[in-house]
């Protein structure tokens, strides 16, 4: 069982794909709690398996191995009609790409599914409530009759958020919600994010490889890479000890020529980007890579409170910041 | 090599789908046929009495069980011996290899006329997309793949034999007039050739590499020709593989228009005659020629297509 | 405006471009101004719909049906490219001006090696090259854009590289030819975060060798750490232009003002 | 999203000139009864090879029959059985492409190999086989048409049902709270629709052909039937005399079969949203937002 304190508590979590001997795990031995009432970001760089770690959350997808608990129900084996009963308090936000909706659904058919799962009401409360959710994510009821194809990308991404939040959930996984839009309107979307966490409460996981807008949004900062959990840092300003973190970061550019960064790319040129048999799974691109790194995959440790790191070089925590 | 491991597992492949065929072979021929042993004192002129019935069944095994009479069948069916034809006494196997150098004949006439056509219609008509050439075009190839072979056949035999008395009206399997068979059985395939491969190609030009190769300095035809080209034929070989492998089974209609004695219009005869070892001799030749295309054209794939290594 | 010495390499003057739909006309590009200079990479950033993609095929004289070239003129070294025929273009593209694109793999034709998209880049303005005595100056090349294994990658097809590897080997394909100007649409932000800052230090040393790039982007990011002078799109037209630290220090239109604005909003905590 | 696909095909001339053409035939095929002047199997020697007059448009074949009559009458045995033929194909094909795609797993493997054996045979050899047992007729050839093609389909139901898997709108359904069935009937099974629809509609033209095909080699419907294979077959001994006779019933195969491929065609441009031509409009012409 786990604490009542957390919404999300995920044990040993581990993800695989393809045939029995040689699968590849897109999420390995993954363990994290996530408290109720905060929004945690994951990030890490396309292809790290966040997505799949946001839709194994979900149960949307299966695990291989490990334990999800959810508002401390243990949902790991759930059923596909036990899930059904507990999904209205918890959702996703998807990236909104070009097949986010089905084309043959109008805006008020894609919002109102989730509403007549869940709720006993007629046609005229459920178009209350959808006016209501419209008005809150900057649309009005004037888009219930459009088509999704009829929609620009930004109007696209709200209707997705309304479709998730109509119903109030409890916990709610973005999944790169803010990426693949236009400048201008992440700056909107992250407002309706905020406005709706800090009324209703909800608990996040902010999925995305932008580090300014996780920086932005979030309380904790997860770190992912090739399926592994780097570092956990336990808040957004807190400064980044593994090394993976490190270089991540030095690799931000920040939008301010006066701010030159010196050239600085914290990781060997010649690593490529395969999961090493044995070892921690970074040790190939880390400057700091030793024997043992390559040999024994190193455990997310609690160095300060909060601030968890998985790395071996990390016993003498010093060095690791004189040369940050 | 990867590759390696994929052509075997391929191959192996084929073993069951051969297993199925000779099987079906067996058991439609032996429905089919009616009481076998009178069929066959027939085809010997033997008068049919019980004790002849007896004798023959005796002779051919019939009364052995199914899954013996199949086994026995199958091991003659693995050296090419399929008995002898009711209707010719002669073997099988004669009959059949005797009629397919024509049939394969005009499946490669065809299939080659239909390429050297459809080839350049489908580049001009991409390069020159909804241009006058495109558009007659498109306008001729649906038409074309509209047109049954059979009855065009008819209308070419009847223009060039009857009504300007260019071509003979009994051609046989003589090749120097193979040119009206094939070209009729050519015309419907090219129409499908002249689409895919255009829509290929189109495809191919909206791909980002043909607009890098003309900021690379390539003119538009060229850039069409050059990189588009390979990659919109790779699709076609199989349909062209296909489509030659059923050929191979024998044109009927075209066989009995131009009286062009392929096996196809042999084994039609022999069945309305319910000359039971030709039938099953036909179905086990033609379906193993089939797997066999069908398999030849997947290792060409692998080997063109330099990504099939890496999957 | 920009204060610059020597004359621009590449300067566009009034540039239309519009696309004709059964029921409307679009303008991608509705009355640009432009000039780019040897030595310094020009930012073009605006959102995604602005008409910079367009913008940059328009140069290149890339414009197929249903779109048009309407009005404008396109200096290259000293040359009007509108006046040229589709013949003389094919020369100038290549030679004189490069482009690479954003998804680098897409950009290159699967089937082909590496080796012979170099040798089609050169071959296609030097007819009399021959594939063998033109390998040192590939190897060389491939060295110069930071790949380490030439023969390697020489020999290889574009679906065995990584992404950034691609992006590097199209850039190779664009001085190869010494091309004096390089449009590129994107070359970034299909790469992840790490391959992203390799790739933007090789043009900055290609910049320093004296070629003219244009970047376009719609990453801020980018700009800020990049360019040298940078032009603001918005709906097919310029709304702001300058150095980059003088458009940063003090933006005049409020479209480039909003985008500078930082993501910290307090209120968001 | 119904309402703009029917927009769109109205527009689009020739898929509505194929469309009048199928439905001028459909009801002569259904009227031919009235329409027809003649019996078509009623056979008159005395006027044999008659050539066109008013009573017999077309003139009458080698046994007096009139050959317009017997061409109208033809219809119901090419379209309607082609159509019906189609109908069972996709009741066959589409379900078992929904379970492999859905599914996977063993009932995937078992599909697939399935349809691997039925696209081992070519269509003249096993129409040759299945004739061969049970004897030439008509609703034979139908079960040979059955065993054959099924297989495309549920491929291509398979493909785009498992690619509709991995589509965000579905997981969404998921996420909503959808039963099963919800999911495949409401999000899924639409989704694989177009593109069935539009390969049915050309498989029935191809379907016409064929039963023309195996009729005129002796495989199909046998005479008297007024099969327009069959009538070609007869014809063929009169080339040179009465061209006439072999030259109606090809046009009436290529009539029909050109009507469904317009059809089938305008079908696939209204239905399949095809690239944008002008993709990088749409990029621009997104900017209002």
């Amino acid at each position: 069982m786990s604490d009542s304190g957390n919404m999300v508590e995920v044990k040993g979590l581990s993800k695989a794909y393809g045939q029995r001997r040689q699968e590849k795990y897109a999420v390995y031995n993954v363990s994290f709690a996530i408290c109720k009432g905060e929004i945690l970001g994951l990030v890490g760089e396309s292809g790290c398996g966040k997505s799949t770690l946001g839709r194994l959350l979900l149960r949307l997808e299966r695990p291989t191995k490990g334990e999800i608990y959810f508002d401390g129900q243990d949902i790991t084996g759930y059923s596909f009609t036990e899930m059904r009963k507990i999904r209205d308090r918890m959702q996703m936000i998807f990236q909104s790409s070009a097949n986010a909706f089905n084309p043959y659904y109008t805006v008020r058919q894609i919002i109102s599914e989730p509403v007549m799962n869940y709720r006993k009401t007629d046609a005229g409360e459920r178009d209350a409530l959808m006016t209501e959710m419209l008005e809150k994510v900057g649309l009005d009821s004037s888009y219930l009759n459009r088509y999704s194809h009829e929609l620009s990308g930004g109007q696209r991404q709200r209707v997705g958020i309304a479709r998730a939040l109509i119903l109030g959930p409890d916990f709610v996984v973005c999944d790169e919600a803010v990426s693949s839009i236009d400048f201008v309107l992440k700056k909107q979307i992250l407002k309706i994010l905020a406005e709706q966490k800090k009324k209703n409460g909800f608990t996040y996981l902010f999925i995305s490889h932008d580090m300014a807008a996780v920086k932005a949004v979030c309380d904790r900062i997860m770190v992912m890479y090739l399926g592994n959990i780097m570092e956990i840092l336990p808040e957004a300003e807190a400064k980044a000890l593994h090394p993976y973190t490190q270089a991540l970061l030095a690799a931000v550019l920040e939008p301010d020529p006066n701010v030159k960064r010196e050239k600085k790319i914290l990781f060997k040129e010649s690593g490529e980007l395969a999961i090493p048999e044995a070892g921690c799974v970074f040790w190939p691109r880390c400057l700091y890579a030793t024997e043992t790194c390559m040999h024994r995959s190193p455990e997310l440790r609690e160095i300060y409170d909060g601030h968890f790191v998985a790395c071996h070089y990390m016993k003498n925590k010093r060095t690791l910041e004189e040369n940050a | 090599m990867k590759r390696t491991k994929l052509v075997l597992n391929r191959i192996l492949q084929i073993i069951p789908i051969l297993l199925i065929v000779t099987i079906l072979a067996f058991v439609l021929s032996n429905v089919s046929a009616g009481d076998v042993a009178s069929v066959t004192l027939q085809s010997r002129g033997v008068q049919v009495t019980e004790e002849n019935l007896e004798a023959v069944r005796e002779e051919l095994g019939l009364n052995a069980p199914m899954p013996v009479q199949y086994w026995n069948w199958l091991k003659k069916a693995v050296c090419f011996d399929f008995g002898n034809s009711f209707q010719t006494n002669r073997p099988v196997s004669e009959e059949i290899l005797s009629r397919f150098p024509a049939t394969l004949k005009l499946a490669l006439a065809a299939t080659l006329i239909s390429l050297l056509m459809a080839i350049p219609l489908a580049v001009f008509s991409a390069r020159y997309k909804d241009s006058l050439f495109d558009h007659a075009v498109r306008a001729i190839s649906s038409i074309a793949a509209t047109m049954p072979d059979f009855w065009l056949g008819l209308m070419l035999l009847y223009l060039f034999a009857v009504e300007w008395k260019i071509a003979p009206v009994i051609s046989g399997s003589r090749t120097e007039n193979i040119l009206f068979p094939a070209f009729t059985l050519s015309v419907a395939n090219t129409a499908a050739y002249t689409r895919v491969l255009r829509s290929n190609l189109l495809d191919a030009a909206r791909g980002d590499y043909i607009i890098a190769a003309r900021a690379r300095g390539l003119g538009k035809s060229m850039a069409l020709m050059k990189h588009g080209l390979k990659n919109a034929l790779l699709p076609l070989i199989t349909l062209v593989g296909i489509n030659f492998g059923k050929m191979l089974s024998g044109q009927v209609a075209v066989e009995t228009i131009f009286s062009w004695n392929g096996i196809g219009q042999f084994a039609v005869n022999c069945m309305k005659q319910k000359d039971l070892p030709v039938i099953q001799g036909y179905i086990v030749v033609v379906s193993i020629t089939y797997i066999l295309i069908n398999l030849i054209l997947d290792l060409i794939y692998m080997f063109i297509d330099p990504r099939i290594d890496s999957e | 405006m920009i204060l610059m010495s020597n004359t621009p390499v590449l300067q566009i003057k009034n540039l239309k471009t519009y696309f004709y739909s059964r029921d409307s006309v679009v303008k991608a590009v509705d009355g640009v101004n432009m000039e780019v200079h040897s030595g310094r990479i020009t930012a073009l950033i605006g959102g995604s719909g602005s008409g910079k993609s367009v913008m940059s095929r328009s140069v290149m004289g890339l414009i197929d049906k249903p779109g048009k070239i309407v009005d404008g003129e396109i200096w290259l070294n000293g040359r009007d490219l509108r006046l040229l025929s589709e013949k003389e273009m094919r020369k100038v593209r290549g030679k004189e001006i490069a482009m690479i694109f954003q998804e680098p793999a897409a950009a290159m034709n699967p089937v082909v090696k590496i080796k012979d998209h170099l040798f089609e880049a050169v071959h296609t303005h030097d007819r009399k090259a021959r594939r063998k005595d033109k390998m040192p100056a590939f190897r060389e090349v491939l060295l110069g854009v930071g790949l380490r294994d030439p023969d390697k990658i020489l020999e290889s097809y574009p679906f065995e590289l990584s992404g950034g590897m691609c992006q590097r080997v199209m850039v190779a394909m664009g001085i190869v030819a010494n091309a004096g100007v390089l449009i590129a649409d994107e070359p970034t932000s299909s790469l992840d975060l790490t391959t992203q800052i390799s790739i933007l230090e090789e043009l900055m040393s290609l910049r320093d060798a004296g070629i003219a790039i244009i970047l376009i982007t719609h990453d801020l990011g980018v700009v800020a750490q990049t360019a040298d002078d940078m032009y603001v799109m918005k709906d097919g037209k310029i709304i702001e232009s300058g150095t980059v630290r003088e458009v940063f220090a003090a933006p005049k239109h409020p479209y480039t003002r909003y985008l500078m604005e930082p993501v910290h909003v307090e209120e968001l905590r | 999203m119904i309402k703009n696909t029917g927009r769109k095909l109205l527009r689009n001339k020739s898929a509505m000139f194929g469309l009048m053409i199928i439905l001028i035939l459909l009801l002569m095929g259904l009227f031919a009864g009235r329409i027809a002047s003649h019996d078509p199997t009623l056979v008159d020697i005395t006027n044999k090879l008659a050539p066109s007059s008013k009573e017999y448009p077309l003139g009458t074949d080698q046994m007096g029959r009139c050959i317009l009559c017997r061409l109208i009458y033809g219809i119901e045995i090419s379209m309607f059985t082609a159509i019906k033929v189609t109908f069972i194909i996709l009741l066959v094909g589409v379900p078992l492409g929904m379970i492999a795609g859905y599914c996977g797993g063993i009932a995937d493997n078992l599909v697939m190999r399935l349809a691997d054996i039925a696209s081992t045979f070519p269509s003249t050899l096993l129409a040759l086989a299945v004739v061969g047992i049970f004897g030439p007729s008509l609703d034979h050839l139908v079960l040979v048409f059955i065993f054959l093609w099924w297989a495309p389909f549920a491929r291509m139901v398979r493909s785009s049902v498992i690619k509709l898997k991995e589509t965000e709108f579905v997981m969404a359904a998921e996420a909503a709270g959808c039963s099963r069935r919800d999911i495949i009937m409401k999000h899924i099974f639409p989704n694989t629709l177009s593109p069935v629809i539009v390969y049915a509609t050309l498989r029935i033209a191809a379907v016409i052909t064929h039963i023309a095909g195996f009729s005129f080699i002796g495989l199909g419907s046998q005479p008297p039937a007024p099969d327009w294979g069959v009538m070609l077959n007869d014809g063929r001994q009169y080339i040179d005399t009465h061209p006439g006779m072999l030259f109606w019933p090809g046009l009436a195969i290529v009539i029909v079969v050109f009507a469904f491929n317009l059809f089938g065609e305008g079908l696939n441009d209204a239905l399949i949203p095809a690239e944008e031509e002008m993709a990088v409009v749409k990029e621009t012409g997104d900017s209002n937002e």
